[in-house]
């Protein structure tokens, strides 16, 4: 069927249809977008056909390596072009071909009015690309070719209407805080090349056992700062809601389903360095849980739809971020959370984009409400993913999010009592946040501004959201018969080791249905039983102002970064000018100002001229006398 | 006598006409001056002459009585041309090139 | 004593020097007797040819070497034969700028303004005395570098001084400035002259003998009293640093190189440089090699100071001419480097730079006498702004010697700079050579300010224009540039040959 | 066809520009270009002979010159050499194509403009193919004087005193550099024959003193770092950029400014392998300031070509750093880096330098919106930016990389610190991007016209080989690695091993 030889095509497509229609022009408009959502669909079908082919195959062989060519060889460094496609990456591949290919989809009746659709569509065509070469890179330097691509596509991306100041700041704040991440990354694969020699997932993988245990911890660190950056997790996580500037289609398919959640990836692949460098691991479970709650926080107070979503997927990421810093007892659910989260929140996403779509493109849920009657088709699937989130039975998030919890729960000692805490209390700050979007925009009263018709989308939109909402439905059904995606997974990662259960995984099945109902309980009271304003109120307490303002992230950074380095940069421009070269410009007048001064013993007397000569002709002698003594 | 004292005597004449030449305004006062100066140095080459028993200081003192009349020549030609456009012998106030 | 041998006297080695004296002496009778309208045509044909003769009798002459050309008096080296060969090369393309007799005074004697320059000026009477000075100084000059006896060294000296002397007051214009450079360069110029004589008795004191020889193995032997010596090394070097216008012995050299007579300038500041620095070469390498640490710290300090000064000064300077005599200070002090060096490469190199920098300068100097507007020469530098756009070839000229003075690469400069301070670092001189590029690098702020003046500043509307008045100068001009680039790009055949032939016979 | 030959190409094309009526502009602007595209097809023909797996010098050639000082008209490659030839043989038909009205409106008038391009490629080449320390200076000094001419005839501002400063800037080095080859001619003299073949001279370190070695080292490196230039050398870059033409700009910081870098690695290091070892802390320092500091102040540039004046100056920081890891990656990566470099930079000058003629203004909050008003100038502004801040999958990623992993196994911290370079280089090159082609239109921008088709030609190359040799540098590496594995070898290094037990 489809052989190795075929993996390049998975990137080759979008790729090309990136470029093509970047290249081509306005001569695409009219076809542009059906041009590159063939492009992806074919990558999703190829990526499909390797799975099959793959699954076909016995456990051992189902790893395939496409070489291409020698990409940088210099002395014993040598990085070829190639691509890796194992368990792990066809389970991106879909994820990205696929979901990409309903948001494409989606888009091409979201973008319908806008004039610049077809470079939307190269641009989603690139990020595809990009985040394909991502996942299939056989080693950290060829991920970082794809990671450092997301950023772009996801620049551009964001900054796709930038013609609005804001948001190009915010493309511009996007890629440099990924940058600050992708440091971490630069300095992972040089302590890797310096230490083992090689950069390749296998060879390093090879070499763990013979590495001592600070450098991994070291590369681990390394990893996870790449990580935090890309995956918005504590501390760079700033930029996610920023992000938001960007169409809502974008935010579903980068900011939501994939590319946040590329440093969870990053991860699970480095799970050989983890698993041997537990200070990395502990770091990794404890940005993972800051992440979780800080995310959640926020998500409780923001009247932005896209904001709220946004925090809600920083809180999310943090789940998988906690999943797969608990070592190989967590990876695979790392993964299952990633790919259900993949489902239910790119769905809420564009449920979102479609609420906007029939609401004038109004974002503030507080102008929302009663949508539930107009927009059926939107209520039910975002309502879908709503129970999917939360974690209600049998719907995907409460499997995925269950087994981290139990997880967490069982991980050890005080540790996993405070983890699983934490990741209960992240339950339950969910469920009261999701609830209360749920409940603004759809169930309560209608607070919608005058002249606002809403009305449903197009079936070209809400198709995408309702093959969502069915992946929402029972994606975790699917993942957990018979433990199907963790023994798919499983000969990548070190065997579990044998624990005690701290707590039997019914107790905590219990616990987090508990939270749940905790959660949407507290929401309901406080929206759906009282009258919402359609002015976000302002005589909130403290803690609710704090969460408004990200908890203060961007207050923290402008202090902590931003002001002094561009006080550095004044104070820098000024050195340059008035000191180095005021020091360049101070000699040359030095020669000048002690020319002039010389020039003034040239008084035009011939007394002075010859007293000069005299003078000298005396120093000449004294002179010579000494020498001579 | 001890011929040294003619050196000391030559050092000393040397040493005011150089003291004059600085000192003097007067074209011609600093040109005798400088007249003093070489006749110091001629009467140096004589003394050496006679101290060292050769005569070829001698023979250079000739000469430089030749060269000093050469040289009367040429500068009282260009003092005098001098002198004829300034109606001044005063070497002050030539002085139009400077700095 | 008593017996008169009558001196034995080595015609073909004279020869040079015979001719120019003869060729003097012609034109004096020339003056005298020819009539006045063919005077200025006849005394340029008579000069140049007699230098051509010279020239001839002087390239026939090589290879005949002999300490006794003239008894004890003139030795005949390869030195001597390659510096004299300078003089004359020199001499030849700097007298055909006499030929633009407009810029020289029609009656010298007459006082400016006076009704007897009026008459002078109406009956168009051109002043031509000045080729047979010029051939007096240039005959001066050929001797000064081959004598090798304290009287011929010193008759020499005044030889090729006197005649400077007068040259240098015989502008047309602006002569009060000129007579007034004459009466400076006399005044000082008699005065070092005395410094020089008083030396010269002390160094026959200390050795009982006039002879460079005789000085030498004075030295070598180490008897006689060493305060003699040392008088006599400190004031005959007063006399040469003057001469070659190091500091501090250099304040002449702006304010006569100003007043002079643009054409008189040019050949003073390459020919007498030439000579001068010819005469310290042998003096130095010959007489008084043997006491080289006495004297090597201390020129060594006059050479640093020298090339600074004249660097710094010259930043300041708003006077093309006086610019000029700045940088002219600051080679000195690099040709200094190459005396002191006292060292095969330095003999060799500092002959290469002195004919190098002296051909250079004729052809800087010619172009300084093209800048001219109705009241006569141009050389304040502001009015040069623009002359890229006005007359960019002369620009382009006078940008190329400048380079050349700078040092920069396919230019003899360069080679020159090179040669020198290899020589000054192989003696062991590391100080000349860190001060030496360092000092060029100043002096190139100022070379490049003219450049920067002619090219990149507009020109300003006053009258002043290039005027190239004959043919003469624009040979003048060519030639100079040609030698200076040929000896940048191609400059070993003349550097092989200077290396095979430089020595001194001792 | 000789290297000489190929030297020679660009004065033959001079001399019948000469020819030409300065009246007819548009043939002298043909021949100009007709000159340089030969020159850079003779030169890509030449290099196809190049034998790869050979470490010396290839394609050499000598001519006594001046024999009594041992000067030779000495030619000859070696992989870095050939590279930065061929940098500069492609990119100069680039710059006259880029720039075609440039000329017009100088003050020396459109021919003189194109004469002196050509003279300088002749020099350039002659700098960098010459294996004779004396005839590289002489190309190395005289190469100022076309350039100076450039700077100060042809561009804007205070033209004429940045091309004084430049000029005195560079002669100081060149001064310095020259009191040392003095040093060294002189010292060759005392051991044998006077010479200046490189090779030969890379023998005399064993017969100097340390402190010979070390002030001689600082004569040449200090002429280096200032045409390089590295700070705190560097404050003559960006007013010399901002007042030149665009394609001065190209020639100065894409091909000049390599001859000092280039010169770190062909004279610094071989011929005093052990002053280098003792300065290389001093070096890495100055680097990584360097690297900073130009980071900095290209944040802080309000005028566009002084910003990619400075963003030079925290690349020249990394091929300086890359030299001085020694070891192969970092040192192959160097030279990448250096040839990548004049791309990147001559896709950022050719473009600002379209945006500056149509607006008028080099300040870049004169601009804004022009992603709407011209988007190909725009992308094409956009992508050579992005080639400056290094983004994986463009060609400077490769080199950059290779410089940051190669120091790293010798020199972590310095490393470490480099990196942080990236981060900053994300907001320069960021910056200007969002204020110029992203926001609202500024007045003044509406009627800017897009790329025409000559600037589309001009421009479609260089964006073409900095994508290409992004994914695909092996064909430049090939040539290089041989040279830099042989520098890096001659100094009597040998690449860190994997520090992990056991090993492979």
């Amino acid at each position: 069927m489809v052989t190795a030889s075929s993996l390049v095509y998975l990137i080759g497509l979008p790729l090309f249809g990136a470029a093509f229609l970047l290249l081509i022009g306005r001569k695409a408009d009219k076809w542009g977008h059906i041009f590159a959502t063939a492009m992806s669909a074919g990558s999703f079908i190829l990526g499909l056909l390797h799975f099959f082919e793959m699954s076909s195959r016995a456990t051992e062989d189902r790893a395939i390596t496409q070489t291409l060519f020698t990409w940088i060889e210099v002395g014993s460094f040598k990085v070829d072009a190639a691509l890796l496609l194992d368990q792990l990456s066809i389970c991106f591949v879909l994820l990205i071909s696929g979901v990409g290919t309903l948001i494409h989809i989606y888009s091409i009746s979201y973008m319908a009015h806008d004039e610049n659709r077809r470079r939307f569509f190269a641009y989603l065509n690139l990020f595809i690309a990009a985040m394909l070469l991502l996942v299939l890179g056989n080693s950290y330097l060829n991920l970082y070719v794809g990671w450092e691509g997301v950023g772009l596509a996801s620049y551009l991306l964001i900054g796709f209407w930038n013609k609005k100041p804001a948001y190009a700041t915010a493309s511009k704040k996007a890629f440099v805080m990924n940058r600050i991440g992708d440091m971490g990354l630069s300095f992972a694969i040089m302590i890797a090349f310096a230490t083992m020699g090689t950069v390749l997932f296998e060879g390093v993988k090879e070499s763990v056992d013979r590495v001592g245990t600070p450098t991994l911890t070291a590369i681990g660190i390394m990893l996870l700062i790449a990580a935090t950056g890309k995956s918005a997790q504590f501390p760079l996580q700033a930029w996610l809601g920023d992000a938001m500037a960007g169409p809502t289609p974008v935010s579903a398919l980068i900011h939501a389903a994939t590319m946040v959640t590329a440093g969870v990836y990053l991860i699970v692949r480095s799970n050989f360095i983890f698993d041997a460098a537990p200070t990395a691991q502990l770091l990794v479970v404890i940005v993972g849980a800051i992440t979780l709650i800080f995310g959640a926080i926020i998500g409780m107070a923001k009247d932005d739809i896209k904001k709220a979503l946004a925090a809600s997927t920083m809180s999310q990421i943090g789940y998988m971020i906690v999943g797969a810093g608990l070592g190989p007892a967590g990876y695979a659910f790392a993964i299952m959370h990633l790919l259900t989260h993949g489902f239910f929140k790119a769905g809420m996403f564009l449920g979102a984009g479609s609420v906007m779509h029939g609401m004038n493109d109004e974002v503030n849920m507080r102008k929302y409400g009663g949508l539930r009657k107009v927009m059926p088709i939107t209520f039910v699937t975002f309502g879908l993913g709503y129970l999917a989130i939360i974690g209600v039975p049998p719907f995907a998030g409460f499997y995925s999010k269950d087994e981290i919890i139990a997880t967490a729960f069982n991980s050890g000692g005080a540790q996993g009592i405070i983890l699983g805490s934490v990741t209960l209390l992240g339950a339950v700050i969910t469920a009261f946040y999701m609830t209360r979007v749920m409940v603004l925009t759809f169930t309560s009263k209608a607070r919608w501004d005058e002249g606002v018709h809403p009305h449903e989308s197009p079936v070209l939109m809400w198709l995408p959201m309702a093959i969502l909402a069915i992946g929402s439905v029972t994606a975790g059904y699917l993942f957990t018969q018979g433990d199907a995606l963790v023994s798919w997974l499983a000969p990548l990662f070190a065997k579990k080791e044998e624990y005690d259960e701290l707590m039997p995984h019914s107790v905590v099945t219990v616990l987090a249905i508990t939270a749940v109902i905790i959660g949407v309980t507290a929401a309901l009271m406080k929206y759906q039983f009282k009258s919402v304003d359609a002015i976000a109120p302002s005589d909130v307490s403290l803690a609710t102002r704090l969460a408004r303002n990200d908890l203060g992230q961007d207050l923290f950074n402008e202090a902590i970064f931003m002001r002094p380095g561009q006080a550095l940069t004044q104070g820098l421009v000024i050195v340059d000018e008035k000191v180095i070269d005021g020091a360049v410009h101070g000699i040359g007048s030095m020669a000048v100002g002690s020319g002039a001064t010389l020039r003034r013993t040239q008084s035009g007397y011939v007394r002075s001229y010859a007293a000069l000569i005299l003078v000298g002709a005396l120093v000449l002698l004294a002179a010579i006398w000494v020498v001579t003594q | 006598m001890d011929p040294y004292n003619y050196l000391y005597l030559a050092a000393l004449l040397f040493t005011i006409g150089a003291v004059g030449v600085v000192v003097r305004r007067n074209a011609i006062v600093v040109f005798m001056c400088i007249e003093l100066m070489l006749n110091a140095g001629n009467l140096t080459l004589v003394t050496f002459s006679r101290i060292n028993g050769d005569l070829n200081g001698q023979v250079v003192a000739f000469f430089t009585m030749v060269v000093a009349a050469c040289e009367v020549v040429v500068g009282l030609a260009i003092i005098v041309a001098i002198y004829r456009s300034r109606r001044s012998a005063s070497i002050d106030d030539a002085s139009l090139l400077k700095r | 004593m008593g017996i008169f041998t009558s001196p034995i006297l080595n015609y073909g080695m004279l020869a040079p020097i015979l001719v120019v004296l003869a060729g003097a002496v012609a034109g004096v009778l020339i003056e005298a007797f020819a009539p006045r309208k063919s005077r200025s045509s006849s005394q340029l044909v008579l000069s140049v040819f007699t230098l051509v003769i010279a020239l001839v009798a002087l390239i026939r002459a090589r290879g005949t070497y002999s300490n006794k050309a003239a008894m004890n008096s003139i030795t005949f080296d390869g030195a001597g034969y390659l510096l004299q060969m300078s003089i004359l090369i020199i001499a030849i393309i700097a007298i055909l700028l006499l030929a633009d007799s407009d810029k020289f005074a029609a009656a010298p004697t007459a006082a400016p303004g006076s009704d007897e320059e009026r008459q002078a000026q109406v009956a168009n009477i051109r002043v031509t005395e000045i080729y047979p000075l010029t051939l007096f100084a240039i005959a001066g000059m050929l001797i000064f570098t081959v004598a090798t006896d304290l009287i011929m060294l010193f008759v020499a000296l005044e030889v090729l001084s006197l005649p400077l002397y007068l040259m240098a007051g015989l502008a047309r214009r602006r002569r009060l400035a000129s007579q007034e450079a004459a009466l400076k360069y006399f005044l000082l110029g008699a005065f070092s002259s005395a410094f020089f004589l008083f030396g010269i008795a002390y160094l026959y004191g200390y050795s009982g003998s006039i002879t460079f020889a005789g000085i030498a193995a004075a030295i070598t032997g180490g008897t006689a009293n060493d305060v003699f010596l040392l008088i006599g090394i400190s004031f005959v070097s007063v006399g040469l640093l003057f001469k070659v216008s190091a500091v501090p012995f250099h304040s002449w050299a702006p304010d006569v190189y100003q007043g002079s007579p643009t054409a008189v300038t040019a050949f003073m500041a390459a020919a007498t440089k030439v000579a001068a620095f010819g005469a310290m070469l042998r003096i130095f390498y010959v007489a008084f090699a043997g006491d080289v640490w006495q004297w090597r710290p201390i020129l060594t300090a006059i050479a640093l100071i020298t090339m600074v000064f004249g660097s710094l000064v010259a930043i300041s300077q708003r006077d093309v001419k006086r610019m000029l005599a700045y940088s002219s200070i600051a080679h000195a002090g690099f040709l200094l480097s190459g005396v002191i060096a006292l060292n095969k490469s330095g003999l060799d190199a500092t002959i290469f730079y002195l004919f190098a920098y002296g051909i250079a300068t004729v052809g800087a100097f010619a172009i300084v006498s093209l800048v001219n507007d109705a009241s006569g020469e141009v050389t304040d530098l502001n009015r040069w702004a623009g002359l890229g756009k006005r007359s960019p070839w002369i620009a382009i000229a006078f940008s190329f010697l400048l380079l050349a003075f700078a040092g920069i690469p396919l230019t003899s400069g360069f080679v020159g700079k090179f040669s020198i301070f290899s020589a000054a670092y192989e003696s062991g001189n590391t100080a000349i050579l860190i001060t030496g590029v360092l000092s060029s690098a100043i002096a190139a702020f100022f070379y490049i300010r003219v450049v920067v003046l002619m090219f990149f500043k507009d020109p300003v509307e006053d009258g002043t224009s290039v005027v190239i008045p004959s043919i003469y100068t624009r040979i003048t001009i060519l030639v100079s540039l040609a030698i200076t680039l040929i000896l940048g790009v191609f400059p070993a055949p003349v550097l092989d040959y200077i290396s095979q032939t430089a020595f001194f016979l001792r | 066809m000789t290297l000489t030959i190929i030297m020679f190409l660009p004065l033959v094309g001079a001399a019948l520009l000469a020819l030409v009526p300065s009246a007819q502009e548009r043939l002298v602007k043909q021949v100009a270009l007709a000159t340089t595209i030969v020159v850079a097809v003779a030169t890509l023909i030449k290099a196809l002979n190049f034998n790869v797996e050979n470490t010396e010098l290839q394609f050499r050639q000598s001519y006594s010159w001046i024999p009594s000082f041992g000067i030779n008209w000495a030619l000859g490659v070696d992989g870095i050499a050939l590279v930065l030839i061929l940098m500069s043989v492609i990119l100069a038909p680039l710059v006259i194509l880029g720039g075609w009205n440039e000329s017009e409106g100088g003050r020396f008038g459109v021919k003189t403009f194109y004469i002196l391009i050509l003279v300088l490629e002749t020099m350039v080449i002659g700098v960098f193919a010459a294996t004779d320390l004396f005839l590289f200076y002489v190309f190395f000094e005289a190469m100022l004087v076309p350039i100076y001419f450039l700077i100060g005839g042809y561009g804007s501002g205070e033209r004429a005193a940045a091309a004084v400063k430049f000029l005195l800037y560079s002669l100081f080095g060149g001064l310095l550099m020259l009191a040392s080859i003095i040093g060294l001619f002189v010292i060759s003299g005392q051991n044998g024959e006077v010479t200046f073949d490189i090779t030969k001279l890379s023998e005399l370190h064993t017969v100097m003193s340390s402190t010979t070695q070390n002030i001689l080292f600082l004569g040449f490196f200090i002429a280096f770092a200032i045409k390089a230039p590295l700070w705190p050398f560097h404050t003559w870059l960006p007013d010399a950029a901002k007042s030149g033409t665009a394609g001065t700009s190209i020639l100065l910081l894409g091909i000049l400014d390599k001859v000092g870098t280039y010169g770190m690695i062909r004279f610094c290091l071989s011929i005093f392998p052990d002053a280098s070892k003792t300065f290389t802390p001093v070096i890495i320092v100055l680097a990584l300031i360097s690297i900073l500091y130009g980071a900095f102040l290209a944040i802080g540039a309000k005028d566009i070509k002084r910003l990619i004046a400075y963003t030079s100056i925290s690349h020249f920081g990394f091929i300086t750093l890359g030299i001085f890891a020694m070891t192969t990656q970092s040192q192959s990566g160097a030279t990448l880096y250096m040839f990548n470099h004049g791309f990147s930079t001559a896709a950022l000058f050719l473009v600002v330098g379209w945006m500056i003629i149509r607006r008028g203004s080099s300040t870049i909050s004169d601009f804004g919106g022009l992603q709407r008003i011209t988007p190909i100038m725009a992308w094409s502004f956009f992508i050579a930016g992005l080639s400056g801040l290094a983004l994986p999958g463009l060609s400077s990623f490769v080199s950059e990389f290779l410089v940051l992993v190669g120091t790293y196994t010798r020199y972590p911290a310095a490393a470490i610190i480099a990196t942080f370079g990236i981060v900053l280089a994300a907001l320069y090159i960021l910056i200007p991007v969002q204020r110029a082609l992203h926001g609202e239109t500024t007045p003044g921008n509406e009627n800017l016209k897009d790329l025409n088709l000559r600037e589309k030609i001009t421009i479609a190359p260089v964006i073409a080989i900095i994508i290409f040799l992004g994914f695909y540098p092996s064909p430049l590496l090939k040539i290089i690695n041989p040279a830099a594995a042989y520098i890096v070898q001659q100094q009597g290094y040998s690449d860190p091993v994997p520090t992990m037990n056991g090993g492979k």
